[in-house]
C-alpha cells in the first residue's frame, strides 16, 4: 500500500472549481462546468487507473492508496482517505455523473448559473468525501453535506409545490442519518468504556462492533441500516423519493438517482457489512425479502405512472432493489456484482434522465397519457433513448445485464424465493420501460413541428458524442466484464 | 474463424445500414431500399457461404459428433463461474445455421421488393440484427450466450413487429410479443441459476453431459420448457404470435415461421440429454406440444386473415415439433424444423406476394380466383400447400410422417399423442385447403379498388419463392436416410413405417377433400373467431391483474399508507415544533437563562460524575 | 505583624463585589457606570496583589480609561442618565430561577476549580523568574512577540474590524456624520 | 507569610462573574446589560491571572491581554449597535427588541 497525498486533490479540486465558478462569467458558465467536470473525470480515472485497469484483484489491492491527516484527535476523527477497488468505482461514477448532470437540460442556466455550478461542485466534493473516507465521522460529514446543495437545487430551481417534497426528503434522510450518527457515537462510547484509544476509523471500530452484546449490536445495526435504506431507498423507506425526483430540476434528479442513491449502496458495502456481519446474517432473509419487494413494488408503481419522471424515479428504486439483493447476499461475489450493477445503474439512469431532459426541451410537457410519435422527429435522440432503455431492462449484451445476471446468480443459492420474486420484477421492468418509450416515441406524430421553434433540432454536437460514448461504454463493458470482476 | 465471421457478417450489415440510415436522415434524404437491401442481403449471402464452408469442414472431420469450436474472449468470471464467449458448430447448429442464413438471405432479397415503397434502411438494419442474434442463439457455446441470442431475437422481433410504429395497434402487438417472451425468458434465467448451483457450469457441452438429481432435473427441464413455450409460442404463452402478424410479411416469414419460433426446439434438442433425465418433463412437453398442435389447428379453421391462418398453422406445426421432442425423438423435431422453415417461409412469402398484389388486403373472403392473375405465386404456393399437407414427395411428408411414427414407437411414445397429432394433421389439411381454395380458386371477390390493379410481384420477390418451392419439394429427401435409419433402429416396434406413411397420406387426402368440398362452391363469409378465447382470458386475468395490483399498491400503499406515515410524522414534527415554540419567547434573556440552565446541567454532570465521566 | 496583602485583598474584593452588586441594582445607568469604574479599580488592585503589574496597568488604561468613558459617553448621548425601573419588569419567578441557577452555577464552578487542582502541570514562570528576566512586562512582551505573535497580529485585525463595523453601524444612513444626532 | 492564597482570588472572580451573569439575566436596559458583560469578562480575567499565579505560567496574562482586546472591540460594536437600535426603535429595553421573532 502506498501512502500518497494525491488523494486529497480529489477533495480540494472540486472546492477549487466551486470557488472558480463564482468568478467565471455567466455566459460561459455551462461550458466551464462541463469542461471542469470532464477534466475532473479524467483526473479521477487517472488517479484510480491502477485499480480500475488492474488485471487481477491482487494487483488492484496493491494499487490501493490510503492517506491520513490528523483532524479532530479528541474524538479520534482522522481525515483518512482510501482509494481501493470499492471506492474507486464510486469516485469515478461521481465524476461521471457530474459531467452528465452539467450537460443536461440547459434551462436552469437562466437563473443564477454561478450558484448552480458552485453547488454542483460542492456536491462533488461532499460525495467524494463520503466515498473516500475510511473514518465514520468524516464519512458522516460528507454524507450530510450532500443535503445542502441538493436542497438548494430543488428549492431554487425546482418546480412548484416543491416545499413539502423537500421537507419530506430532508426529514426522512435526516432521520436516517442522525440515527447513523447515534450509532457511530455509540460505538465510540464503547471504545471509551473499553479503555482503548478513541478512533472513528473503520478499522478500529470493527472489533468494537464485533464485541457488542447482541441487543446492542442490533440497535447499532438498525441505525446504520435505516440511514442507508432511506438513502438507497428500499421500499418501506422510499416515500420521500418520488416527489423530489419529479419536482427537482433535471440535473438534480440525475445526481440523486445516479449517485446519491449509491451513497446508500456504498455505505452498506463499506461499513455495515464489515461492522455487523452477524446481525446482518441473522436478518439476511428479511433483508433479501425487502430488496426483492422493492424490485416488484417499485416496478408496479412505475407501471402505473403516467409521468415519465415519476416512472423513472420508481424504476430507479426497482433497479436499486437488485443492487441491494446483491449486497445482502453478504458474499464477496455478491457485493462485487452489486458494485458492477451500480455502475451500470449510474450510467443508465443518468442517461435516461439526461435524454428525458433533452426531450423535455423539445416538446411541450411530459405526459405518457397519449402517444406522441416523437421518434420520427428526433430519430437520433430516440435511438439513443431506445438503446439506453434496453440497457435499463437489462437486455443481454449490456452492462446492466451482466450485473443483474451475476447478482441474481449469486442470490439464487442464498434465497431462491427472493430471487424469483425479483426476477418477476425484471419482467415488469420491461413492461413499464416499453410503455415509457412507446408513448413518447411511437404513434402518429401529434405535435406540429413548426410549433417546436428553435428547439426542434435532433441531438447533436457535444451531447451526441457524450451519449454515444456512454452507450458504447455500456455495451463494451457488458462484454468486457473482467474490468469489474478482476478474475475473482 | 469461419464461424465467428459467419456470425458477425450480419452485424456488419447492421452497422453499415445503421450508418446509412442516420447519414440519410442527417441529409434529409430517403435511403434507397436497393442500397440498404443489397447491403443486408449480401451480408446474409456471405454468411450462408460461410455456413456452407463450415458445414463442409464439419462433414470432412472425423469422429462421432464432430464440432468446430471458436472461443473469442472470456465474458464473465466470478467465483466458480466462468463464461466463455465463443461459438460451437456441430450437426444440430449446422442445420439451424444453414436454415437461418439460407432462408434468411432469400427473405432479405424478397424484402427488397416487398418493402419497396414502405421500407427504409432501418428495416434491413433490424433484419440483420435479428440474424446476428439468431446465429448467436444457435451457435453460442454457453447458456448465457444462448440467452443473449434468445433476448436479442426477441428485441429484433419487437422492433420488426412494431416496424410501422405510427399505428399503436402494431406497437401493442410488438409489446405483447416482447413481454410474453420475457416471461418465458425468466424460465431460462432461472434454469441457468439452477444449472450453476448444481452443475457448477453454464457451458452447454458440459451441461449436456451432467447428471442432475432427479428432482432438480425435473425443475430444470420445466424451466427450460417454459422458456421454449415463450419463444416458440406454445401453450400457455402462444397468444403473441397471431398478433405478431402486424409486422411486415417477410418478417413473419423469417422470424415468426422459419427461425425464431423454432429456437425452442433448438434448445430442447441441445439439452436433450438433460431433459430426458426426467420423464415428467418429457410427458409435459409432449402433452403441451400435442395440445398446442390441436388447439392452434382448430383455431386456424376459424380465421379469415390470411396471415393469421398461417400464424396459427405455425403454432400448430411447432406443437408437432415439441411433441416430437417430448416423445424422445428430438431429431424428428429438428428435421421438421428444417422442412417447415422451407414451406412455411414459402407460404408466408406467397401470402406476402398476394397481399402485395392486392395492395394490402389480407381477408381471404375478399380474394378468390387469383390463380390466373398471379401464376407464379399460385404455383409456388401450391408447392407450399402440398408440403404442409404432407403429400408425397414434398418435404412435409417426410418430416411429419416421421413425427407421427415416432409418437407411436419412440421411447416415450404414447398413442394419445399420436391420435391428437393425427387429428391435427387432418385439420391442417382442412384449413390449408380452405385457405388455398379461398385465395386462388372460385370467383373473384375482390373489391373494385383492389381488383383494378392486381399485379404479379417483381422478380426479386418471385425468385425467392421459386427457390423455396424447390427446397420444399426436395428438402425432405435430405432427411430420408435418417428417417429410415431411425425406423429400423426401432425394429422392435409393432408398427411399420409404411403403415404410418399410408395413414398420413390418407389423413391429408381426407382433410384436403373436406376443405375443397366446403369452400369450392358458393362462399359464405365467415367471421373470424377464436374458439378458445385464451387471449381474452389473459387480458382479463393477467393484464388486469397486474394493473389492479399496481393501482392497489398505488392507491392504498403509496398514496395511502406511506403518505399517511409522512403526514403523521409531519404532524409529529409540527407538534414538536409548537412545543418548542412556546420556549422561543423572543426574549434574549429567556434564551440566556436556558443557556445557563443547560450549562448548569452539564456542570452538574461533570462534577457529580453522571455516566462515570467525572472521575 | 500585619498581613498587608491580605488586608488589601479583603478591601479590594469587598469593593469589587459591592461595586458589582451596585452595577446591577442601581436604577440609574450613570450610577451603574460609576460603580463599574470602582470595580475596575478594585480589580486593578487585585492584579497588582498577584504581581501582575502589566495587567493591572492595562486594566486601568483600557477599562477605566477607554471602555468606561465610552459607556458614559453613550449614556449621555442617548439621554439615559435617569433612573429606570427595569429591574422590576422581569417576573419574580424569572428572577428567582435566575438567582438560584446562577448561584448554583457559581458554586459548581468553585467546586470544579478545586477538583481541577493539580491537573495542569506547573510551569516555571514564578514571580522570581520574571524578575530575573527583567520584570513582568518584559517577560510578557517576550512571550507575546515571539510565541504568540500570530494571535497578537490577529487581534489587530479584530480591532480594525470592530472599528469599521462600529462606524458602519452607528453612522446614520444618508448623513455625512457632520450633523449631530 | 501572607494568608493570601490565589484560590481566594478565584472565589472573588467567580462571584463577580455570577453577579454579572445575574445582572445580564434580569436587567432590561441594554447599556446595563453590556456593563454586566464587562463584569463577567473581568471575572474571567481575574481567574486567568489567578490560575497563572497558581501554575506559575505566563499564559494567563497573555489571555487577559487578548480578552481585553476583545472586550474593547465588543463594547465598541455593542455600543454602536445600541445607538443604532435606539435610533430606529427609540428604546434600549431588550424586551422591546423582538423584531426577529416569527
Amino acid at each position: 500500500m502506498e501512502i500518497s497525498d494525491s488523494l486529497s486533490f480529489l477533495l480540494t479540486l472540486p472546492l477549487f472549481a466551486m470557488v472558480l465558478s463564482l468568478v467565471v462569467p455567466r455566459a460561459v458558465q455551462r461550458g466551464y462546468a462541463i469542461f471542469a467536470s470532464l477534466l475532473f473525470l479524467a483526473l479521477t480515472v487517472y488517479e484510480s487507473s491502477g485499480i480500475l485497469f488492474a488485471t487481477s484483484a491482487a494487483t488492484a489491492a496493491r494499487f490501493a492508496v490510503e492517506h491520513q491527516l490528523q483532524w479532530l484527535p479528541q474524538i479520534g476523527a482522522k481525515l483518512s482517505l482510501r482509494l481501493d477497488s470499492v471506492s474507486a468505482w464510486f469516485v469515478v461514477m461521481n465524476a461521471l455523473t457530474a459531467v452528465i448532470a452539467f450537460s443536461s437540460k440547459g434551462v436552469w442556466y437562466r437563473k443564477s448559473p454561478k450558484l448552480f455550478t458552485a453547488l454542483g461542485f460542492f456536491l462533488l466534493f461532499g460525495l467524494n468525501t463520503a466515498f473516500l473516507s475510511q473514518d465514520l465521522i468524516v464519512f458522516y460529514l460528507g454524507y450530510e453535506s450532500v443535503f445542502i446543495p441538493m436542497i438548494f437545487m430543488v428549492g431554487i430551481w425546482g418546480e412548484n409545490q416543491k416545499a413539502s417534497a423537500v421537507f419530506r426528503f430532508f426529514l426522512m434522510s435526516f432521520l436516517g442519518s442522525i440515527l447513523m450518527l447515534v450509532s457511530v457515537f455509540f460505538l465510540l462510547s464503547r471504545q471509551v468504556k473499553d479503555g482503548g484509544a478513541v478512533s472513528s476509523h473503520l478499522g478500529s471500530l470493527i472489533p468494537v462492533a464485533g464485541g457488542l452484546p447482541e441487543l446492542h449490536a442490533k440497535l447499532a445495526f438498525f441505525g446504520f441500516f435505516l440511514a442507508f435504506a432511506i438513502k438507497v431507498p428500499l421500499v418501506p423507506f422510499h416515500s420521500w423519493l418520488k416527489d423530489v425526483y419529479v419536482l427537482a430540476p433535471f440535473p438534480a434528479t440525475i445526481w440523486m438517482s445516479a449517485i446519491l442513491s449509491k451513497l446508500g449502496v456504498y455505505g452498506m458495502i463499506r461499513f455495515v457489512m464489515p461492522l455487523f456481519p452477524q446481525t446482518m446474517g441473522t436478518y439476511q432473509g428479511v433483508l433479501m425479502a425487502i430488496a426483492a419487494c422493492s424490485v416488484v413494488y417499485a416496478a408496479l408503481l412505475a407501471y402505473r405512472s403516467n409521468q415519465p419522471k415519476a416512472l423513472l424515479a420508481y424504476s430507479s428504486i426497482s433497479h436499486l432493489g437488485f443492487v441491494m439483493l446483491g449486497v445482502f447476499t453478504m458474499k464477496n461475489q455478491g457485493a462485487l456484482s452489486a458494485i458492477f450493477l451500480s455502475v451500470g445503474h449510474t450510467m443508465v439512469s443518468a442517461l435516461l434522465f439526461f435524454l428525458l431532459s433533452k426531450i423535455d426541451e423539445r416538446s411541450e410537457g411530459l405526459d405518457l397519457g397519449v402517444p406522441r410519435g416523437l421518434s420520427q422527429q428526433f430519430p437520433v435522440l430516440f435511438t439513443a433513448l431506445f438503446v439506453v432503455m434496453l440497457a435499463s431492462v437489462s437486455l443481454p449484451g449490456t452492462l446492466n445485464f451482466a450485473g443483474e445476471f451475476l447478482v441474481l446468480l449469486n442470490s439464487w443459492p442464498v434465497s431462491t424465493l427472493s430471487t424469483v420474486v425479483a426476477g418477476f420484477g425484471a419482467v415488469l421492468g420491461a413492461a413499464y420501460m416499453l410503455k415509457f418509450y412507446q408513448q413518447m416515441g411511437f404513434g402518429a406524430s401529434s405535435t406540429d413541428p413548426g410549433k417546436q421553434g428553435a428547439h426542434a433540432e435532433d441531438l447533436s454536437g457535444f451531447e451526441l458524442v457524450l451519449v454515444f460514448l456512454l452507450i458504447m461504454a455500456v455495451v463494451v463493458f457488458g462484454f468486457q466484464t473482467s474490468i469489474f470482476l478482476k478474475g475473482n | 474463424m469461419i464461424i465467428t465471421l459467419l456470425v458477425f457478417l450480419p452485424l456488419l450489415g447492421f452497422a453499415l445500414n445503421a450508418f446509412y440510415h442516420f447519414n440519410s436522415a442527417a441529409r434529409k434524404r430517403e435511403p434507397s431500399v436497393w442500397v440498404a437491401g443489397l447491403i443486408a442481403s449480401s451480408a446474409m449471402v456471405a454468411a450462408f457461404v460461410c455456413a456452407l464452408i463450415a458445414w463442409a469442414r464439419l462433414k470432412g472431420s472425423a469422429g462421432v459428433g464432430p464440432v468446430l469450436e471458436e472461443s473469442l474472449f472470456s465474458w464473465m468470471n466470478l467465483g466458480a463461474l466462468h463464461v466463455e464467449f465463443g461459438y460451437r458448430f456441430d450437426r444440430l447448429s449446422a442445420a439451424f445455421t444453414l436454415v437461418i442464413t439460407g432462408v434468411g438471405a432469400l427473405i432479405h432479397f424478397y424484402s427488397i421488393g416487398y418493402m419497396e415503397n414502405r421500407g427504409s434502411a432501418r428495416y434491413f438494419c433490424y433484419l440483420n440484427l435479428f440474424c446476428f442474434m439468431m446465429l448467436n442463439l444457435v451457435l453460442g457455446s454457453s447458456l448465457p450466450q444462448v440467452f443473449l441470442g434468445w433476448e436479442g431475437v426477441g428485441l429484433a422481433s419487437y422492433l420488426l413487429i412494431g416496424f410501422w410504429s405510427k399505428e399503436m395497434a402494431n406497437i401493442a402487438a410488438a409489446q405483447k410479443a416482447f413481454l410474453m417472451n420475457r416471461i418465458g425468458d425468466l424460465g431460462l434465467l432461472f434454469a441457468m441459476f439452477i444449472a450453476f448451483k448444481f452443475a457448477g457450469t453454464l457451458d452447454l457441452a458440459r451441461l449436456a453431459g451432467f447428471e442432475f438429481r432427479p428432482d432438480v432435473a425435473t425443475v430444470f427441464g420445466l424451466l427450460i420448457f417454459l422458456a421454449c413455450t415463450g419463444k416458440s409460442a406454445q401453450i400457455p404463452l402462444f397468444t403473441w404470435l397471431p398478433d405478431a402478424m402486424a409486422g411486415p410479411t417477410p418478417v413473419s416469414a423469417l422470424i415468426h415461421a422459419a427461425t425464431m419460433v423454432t429456437s425452442g426446439i433448438y434448445l430442447l434438442a441441445r439439452l436433450n440429454p438433460v431433459i430426458s433425465q426426467s420423464t415428467t418433463v418429457l410427458l409435459v412437453i409432449s402433452a403441451v406440444g400435442a395440445a398446442t398442435a390441436l388447439m392452434a389447428a382448430i383455431t386456424a379453421c376459424f380465421q379469415s386473415d390470411i396471415k393469421k391462418v398461417l400464424a396459427y398453422s405455425t403454432i400448430s406445426q411447432l406443437g408437432f415439433m415439441f411433441a416430437a421432442c417430448g416423445v424422445g425423438a428430438a431429431e424428428a423435431g429438428v428435421f421438421h424444423v428444417v422442412t417447415h422453415a422451407f414451406f412455411k417461409a414459402l407460404l408466408f412469402l406467397g401470402a406476402g406476394s398476394v397481399i402485395h398484389a392486392l395492395s394490402g388486403t389480407q381477408d381471404v373472403f375478399k380474394m378468390g380466383g387469383l390463380r390466373k392473375r398471379l401464376p407464379f405465386t399460385f404455383w409456388t404456393f401450391t408447392a407450399g400447400w402440398a408440403a404442409i399437407l404432407g403429400l408425397f414427395p414434398f418435404s412435409g411428408f417426410f418430416s411429419k410422417d416421421m413425427i407421427l411414427h415416432e409418437a407411436l414407437v419412440a421411447a416415450h411414445g404414447n398413442p394419445w399423442v399420436f391420435g391428437v397429432l393425427a387429428f391435427s394433421a387432418l385439420l391442417t389439411a382442412f384449413y390449408m385447403t380452405r385457405l388455398y381454395v379461398l385465395v386462388f380458386f372460385g370467383e373473384s371477390r375482390l373489391s373494385e379498388e383492389a381488383g383494378s390493379h392486381v399485379h404479379e410481384s417483381p422478380l426479386v420477390m418471385i425468385l425467392p419463392l421459386v427457390i423455396l418451392a424447390v427446397a420444399s419439394l426436395a428438402g425432405g429427401w435430405f432427411g430420408v436416410p435418417v428417417h429410415l435409419e431411425t425406423a429400423h433402429g426401432e425394429g422392435a416396434s409393432s408398427v411399420s413405417p409404411a403403415v404410418i406413411m399410408a395413414l398420413s397420406l390418407l389423413i391429408a387426402g381426407v382433410g384436403a377433400f373436406l376443405g375443397y368440398r366446403k369452400y369450392s362452391g358458393t362462399i359464405q363469409v365467415e367471421a373470424t373467431k377464436d374458439p378458445f378465447r385464451v387471449d381474452e382470458f389473459y387480458g382479463a386475468v393477467v393484464g388486469r391483474g397486474v394493473k389492479s395490483l399496481a393501482s392497489f399498491f398505488g392507491r392504498y400503499l403509496e398514496d395511502g399508507f406511506f403518505q399517511k406515515i409522512l403526514q403523521v410524522s409531519g404532524a409529529a414534527v409540527d407538534l414538536g415544533g409548537n412545543l418548542f415554540k412556546t420556549v422561543q419567547t423572543g426574549s434574549a434573556q429567556g434564551y440566556l437563562l436556558m443557556m445557563v440552565l443547560a450549562l448548569l446541567g452539564l456542570m452538574f454532570g461533570l462534577v457529580f460524575g453522571v455516566n462515570g465521566y467525572g472521575n | 505583624m500585619i498581613d498587608y496583602p491580605f488586608l488589601a485583598f479583603v478591601a479590594f474584593s469587598t469593593i469589587a463585589i459591592l461595586g458589582s452588586l451596585m452595577v446591577i441594582f442601581k436604577k440609574n445607568p450613570v450610577a451603574s457606570a460609576f460603580a463599574l469604574v470602582a470595580v475596575f479599580f478594585a480589580f486593578a488592585g487585585l492584579y497588582a496583589l498577584m504581581s501582575a503589574h502589566l495587567v493591572a496597568a492595562l486594566q486601568i488604561l483600557v477599562y477605566t480609561g477607554a471602555i468606561m468613558v465610552l459607556f458614559v459617553f453613550v449614556i449621555m448621548l442617548l439621554n439615559q442618565d435617569r433612573p429606570v425601573e427595569d429591574f422590576k419588569s422581569s417576573s419574580g419567578t424569572f428572577k428567582v430561577i435566575s438567582g438560584v441557577a446562577v448561584s448554583f452555577l457559581v458554586f459548581l464552578f468553585v467546586k470544579v476549580a478545586f477538583l481541577a487542582r493539580g491537573i495542569v502541570p506547573a510551569g516555571d514562570w514564578t514571580v522570581e523568574k520574571m524578575e530575573e528576566q527583567g520584570g513582568n512586562v518584559k517577560s510578557i512582551a517576550n512571550a507575546l512577540f515571539s510565541d504568540h505573535i500570530l494571535q497578537f497580529e490577529l487581534t489587530s485585525f479584530l480591532l480594525l474590524g470592530a472599528i469599521v463595523a462600529t462606524i458602519a453601524i452607528a453612522k446614520r444612513k444618508g448623513s455625512s456624520g457632520r450633523t449631530a444626532p | 507569610m501572607t494568608m493570601l492564597e490565589p484560590w481566594m482570588m478565584l472565589v472573588v472572580s467567580l462571584v463577580i462573574f455570577g453577579v454579572g451573569l445575574f445582572g445580564l439575566l434580569v436587567r432590561k436596559n441594554l447599556l446595563v446589560m453590556l456593563m454586566c458583560v464587562e463584569l463577567m469578562l473581568n471575572g474571567v480575567n481575574l481567574s486567568f491571572v489567578a490560575f497563572s499565579k497558581i501554575h506559575n505560567s505566563l499564559d494567563g496574562h497573555l489571555a487577559v491581554l487578548f480578552v481585553m482586546t476583545v472586550a474593547a472591540a465588543e463594547s465598541a460594536v455593542g455600543l454602536g449597535l445600541v445607538i443604532a437600535l435606539f435610533r430606529t426603535l427609540k428604546t434600549v429595553d431588550s424586551d422591546q427588541i423582538q423584531i426577529l421573532r416569527d
